[in-house]
């Protein structure tokens, strides 16, 4: 007895893809061609499948559950009275589950017809050993004449002796810068441009490190007390007058 | 006559040694572009036709292989290194016959999810690759199957697919929607005949 | 006879799907130990000669491998354009002027080795050739340019090459160093101007 219903009921869970595999399977034994199919009789099989695993503690995954509710409910819509609001119709579910099956089904066979072909590596084999092709690339290369000269010139230029001369810049020393601030603001009374200490004579390098050396010379001028500074704002002309005025 | 069978010897001699099969146009940067390797090809068909060796084409590319009836005497090992879940084989199929599809519709057919490794498996394989976007909301990819799956299932073209064409007239590779428009439309023609006549 | 060439067919599979070459004995595990193996693979051996493919026997094994006057076809030269590297075209450049040169005069104007490819680059290119011997110890080998390479760059002769003064003309010869204080001198020139019409 016990071994009877294990029989009928070699069913393993996870060898079902799906509630629609079930289905299918639950189909093709009733040995018609699926567009013959009672839909009532397989709504039935499927159920009382369900209800027998059920019996057997399977536990179910749920969309089989679900599908089984469906189908109770497709199966009494097929069997009452018709309501012609209902749309769609208990019919047209029916059609289309039909439809599903067939296409499921098609497929099914097509993989196995698939699969059952001759194929590569398993029955029909490629050469094992062969030669190979081989592609000899050769190489064609490019430059340009001006690379060619380019690159000369740089290894002339990195090879080539070179003297490193430091020319001789021409400079106010700070000494000088604060002798001459201090001996010029003496006689200014007025406010005058920190430019107006400069020698007249000064242009180019010279006359940027005369006015370095004056800003430094007025600075230090002015912590000794001996002149005033003013700015209004920053990079605006810088005045000096004496600390006597 | 005897420059043609030149060129069938040389067609034949790049199509061993190569490792993998060759185009007409790959074949014919080896022997010569002038080469009408497509005479020598089917020249080559009929020498080979029923021995041990055939030549065959897949794709747009030819290969010699050995012969399918003598597949007992090769096999050594029988084990399948890689063998096809049902739900690979299904997915494949689905993928073959209605190329290209997403994985919505492979889930459609099949009246449940792919699991995530399905497709992987047959990408790996080389058997499918995804086929672009397709234009609808959510752009979804479609897969489609590859030379290398023609290949390996000793198909010349998709056309090949078995009993393609029967699915094809018997509108099995339709969705179930269109299906169901061109069945509906004719099954509720007569219905609505019935409730007309019911009511009066 | 038809078994004769089912054993014949048996053998050319076999043959051609076996990864190394075969004796008689490996061949009958194969396909059967009563078969005439030996004789299948004359049958062979008559079928096979003259074609692209030829049945051979090394020692006591049988293979099957391309027809030795089509071994040219197996391998196809395709031509790329390479560009010369920065160490490549700088010994061109020695060479092209201290012409002939060896390879130590090469590394002393350089400043820096030579690896062993650069001058077979040059040599594969067609620039350069061997130009005989200097007669001084150890005999070194001297290089010198071909007409391919006046061809290439456009030459009439190595005395089109800008000469030293042209390159320094052309500030090729400038370093780094003393270009930038050239820039920097004109950027003070113009603050000078401006200084000056301030304090005006």
């Amino acid at each position: 007895m016990d071994g009877e219903v294990s029989d009928t009921l070699t069913i393993d869970i996870d060898g079902w893809e799906g509630p629609l595999d079930l289905l299918l399977t639950l189909a093709r034994n009733q040995k018609v061609d699926l567009r013959a199919i009672s839909i009532l009789q397989l709504v039935d099989q499927y159920i009382a499948f369900m209800e027998e695993a059920r019996a057997l503690k399977l536990e179910l995954a749920a969309d089989y559950l679900v599908m089984a509710a469906w189908l109770a409910y497709l199966k009494s819509g097929l069997l009452l009275p018709r309501n012609p609001e209902e749309s769609p119709s208990p019919e047209e579910l029916a059609l289309r589950l039909q439809l599903r099956l067939e296409r499921l089904n098609a497929m099914r066979e097509a993989g196995a017809r698939l699969v059952a072909r001759d194929r590569l590596g398993r029955d029909v084999f490629l050469r094992a050993a062969p030669e190979g092709l081989r592609v000899v690339r050769k190489g064609r290369y490019e430059a340009e004449i001006y690379d060619l000269i380019a690159a000369y010139g740089r290894i002339s230029a990195r090879t080539r002796p070179v003297m490193h001369v430091v020319a001789a810049r021409d400079v106010m020393t700070l000494e000088e810068a604060i002798e001459r601030v201090e001996r010029l603001v003496g006689s200014r009374i007025e406010w005058s441009t920190i430019e107006s200490f400069l020698p007249d004579e000064a242009h180019g390098l010279y006359r940027k490190s005369a006015l370095a050396s004056s800003f430094v010379a007025a600075l230090e001028l002015a912590r000794q007390g001996k002149l005033e500074l003013r700015q209004k704002s920053p990079f605006a002309p810088l005045y000096l007058r004496g600390a006597g005025a | 006559m005897i420059i043609q069978d030149d060129l069938a010897r040389a067609v034949e001699a790049v199509l061993f040694a190569s490792e993998q099969p060759l185009s007409v146009d790959e074949i014919r940067a080896h022997v010569g572009a002038e080469a009408d390797v497509s005479a020598a090809l089917r020249s080559l068909e009929d020498i080979y036709a029923g021995r041990g060796i055939e030549l065959v084409r897949r794709g747009d590319k030819y290969h010699f292989q050995t012969a399918a009836d003598l597949a007992h005497l090769l096999r050594r090992d029988r084990e399948e290194s890689r063998k096809l879940s049902r739900a690979g084989i299904e997915t494949l199929a689905i993928i073959a016959y209605h190329e290209p599809v997403t994985r919505a519709e492979i889930e459609a057919i099949r009246g449940v999810q792919i699991s995530k490794g399905t497709i992987d498996v047959l990408m790996e394989a080389g058997w499918v690759r995804p086929a672009g976007r397709r234009e609808v909301p959510g752009r979804p990819l479609t897969y489609a199957t590859t030379p290398g799956f023609l290949t390996h299932f000793g198909l010349a073209s998709r056309r090949d697919l078995p009993g393609i064409d029967d699915l094809k007239a018997a509108g099995l590779l339709d969705p179930v929607d269109l299906a169901f428009e061109t069945l509906g439309n004719d099954g509720d023609g007569d219905g609505e005949n019935e409730t007309a006549s019911d009511s009066e």
